[in-house]
């Protein structure tokens, strides 16, 4: 099947979908599931070229099709229903969601086609300045939006400074592995305690857990605590 | 003051009147009830309805009047305009629709509909004066809300809000939730 | 083309022009002979003055025609101008988002972030009722304070002052292309 989209002219994956739908002539209560999401594939494989940002949404969409696909092939388990119950059908969320913008795309339509000021009619662009002063000539109708603009320049201006630094932590979870095997290996048993310093960062204390975790995997070291609540010992056993 | 009189002061102050004027406001200039400035006012707009070579008509837009050229002269006034032609996206349409039937109400939830983010058009529809902000909404990081404005009712040729078309199925869809 | 419709043309083309427009520019957007032209437009200019009920009148001013009101009606247009919706020139607008945001604070520091002087402007927005002066800064030579009044609130469209949006939201805002 030859199957041509071009997705520059789709306002989102939303519109994308609906516009499957319609081809297909599906009703959006009742949509095909498998065939949409095929199409809806074929449609983001069409569109790897985009931009990665715009791909992301439409992403999105595409692991919700599958999900939807994939609970359809799968036996229906009754002991199951209560669990989807709670979590909510997302066919159902989705129907929501395209009725919704279905809606609102139709009503942008309407909106497009009034006679709009400034395209189809116009009035009369002469300012009636002519008994009063004209010194407000570069004066313009303002609103919360002209403030704010004029804000964000003056702010631009004289607050460039006031830039938050983010610090680049330096230590990583295999450089923590090779601290740890080195200390292991001159004590055969080591407090797990012992392996922060006095006041460890968040991020320390992150790293080093993972790096633990990372040698009892790979049966470096073994943990064991021998009270409720007591010390955590590590031991060699390599 | 007659009637001819008062005619022509309205349609000099319609005229004149940078916005459209509301039955209002016209009242309260002219001093004259509310009920009789309506009159006169439904004179003017007949004058100019019933007489095939004016090429002006007088529109009711946001909730006042105003003189417009009519819909089927546009090819012509596009001849001498320089200006660009007001241009809506279909992004920015889409977005105005969401704006206008759920007025107020934040960026979040104009890209939860539309599925997509509309950070640019949003700022372009502010400069086109379409949308304002429209205060903050309550909770936590306390957002920005945005809403229509009057320009948006002119532009589109609308007398309020309650005229945007099939208020009602919307209304019915969001109370099915 | 009949006459009807030709004089619906002009009409709508003199009203929509930005500048008085000139009987050969009229001839050549409807592509008619000037004569013909100048019998059109004769014809808009007869509608309006025969009929004592239009407050407008077709102007024969030094470069082409253009609708005004008729001079008679004056008095009620500068009623009406009274009422104009606030302007602010990029200076006013400058000094009242600096006030807004950082009020109250005196004119010193007002000039300080904008490094020019702002004694004329400051007037101007207390004549607005923009701005109100809000005290005494304690201190050598106890300098007036500046903070902004209800009428801003209510020409911002804001209910209180937490509604401005905050800095961050104006960044976010503006750092979308």
């Amino acid at each position: 099947m030859v199957f041509q989209v071009r997705l520059d002219n789709f306002e989102g994956p939303l519109d994308l979908l609906l516009h499957l739908i319609k081809k297909n002539k599906m009703d959006i209560c009742s949509i095909a599931i498998s065939k949409v999401t095929d199409e809806y594939l074929a449609a983001i494989d069409k569109m790897k070229h985009l931009n990665l940002e715009i791909a992301g949404e439409f992403l999105v969409m595409a692991a919700t099709l599958i999900h939807m696909k994939s609970r359809m092939l799968l036996p229906e388990i009754p002991a199951a229903d209560e669990e989807e119950d709670e979590a909510g059908d997302p066919g159902e969320d989705l129907v929501m969601r395209l009725k919704e913008y279905e809606f609102f795309k139709q009503a942008a339509e309407t909106l497009g086609s009034c006679s709009l000021l400034g395209r189809d009619l116009f009035v009369n662009p002469v300012k009636h300045t002519e008994n009063g002063e004209d010194d407000e000539l570069d004066f313009s109708e303002v609103g919360l939006f002209e403030l704010m603009k004029v804000c964000r320049e003056l702010w631009g201006k004289c607050e460039e400074e006031s830039c938050h630094q983010v610090e680049v932590e330096t230590l990583s979870v295999a450089q923590r592995i090779e601290e740890i095997c080195l200390l292991i290996a001159l004590q055969e048993v080591l407090e797990v305690r012992q392996l922060f310093p006095d006041r460890p960062s968040q991020y320390q204390i992150i790293v080093t857990f993972l790096a633990v975790l990372e040698l009892v995997r790979v049966r470096h070291i073994s943990l064991v605590q021998k009270v409720q609540f007591g010390p955590i010992e590590i031991t060699r056993l390599m | 003051m007659d009637i001819t009189e008062l005619t022509a002061i309205v349609e000099a102050l319609i005229f004149s009147s940078e916005k459209p004027l509301k039955i209002a406001q016209i009242a309260e200039l002219i001093d004259l009830p509310v009920g009789r400035t309506a009159e006169v006012v439904d004179r003017i707009r007949r004058n100019f309805e019933e007489c095939p070579s004016h090429g002006l008509f007088l529109a009711e837009v946001a909730d006042g009047f105003q003189f417009r050229t009519r819909p089927a002269l546009a090819f012509w006034i596009k001849k001498l305009q320089k200006a660009k032609p007001l241009r809506l996206s279909t992004a920015a349409l889409e977005i105005l629709a969401i704006i206008a039937y759920r007025q107020p109400l934040t960026r979040a939830s104009v890209e939860q509909i539309r599925g997509v983010d509309c950070g640019g058009t949003l700022k372009n529809l502010l400069e086109k004066k379409l949308i304002r902000i429209a205060g903050k909404k309550e909770g936590p990081g306390r957002p920005l809300l945005y809403a229509t404005t009057d320009s948006f009712l002119e532009v589109f040729g609308l007398r309020n809000l309650e005229e945007l078309p099939d208020l009602k199925q919307i209304d019915q869809l969001f109370s099915d939730k």
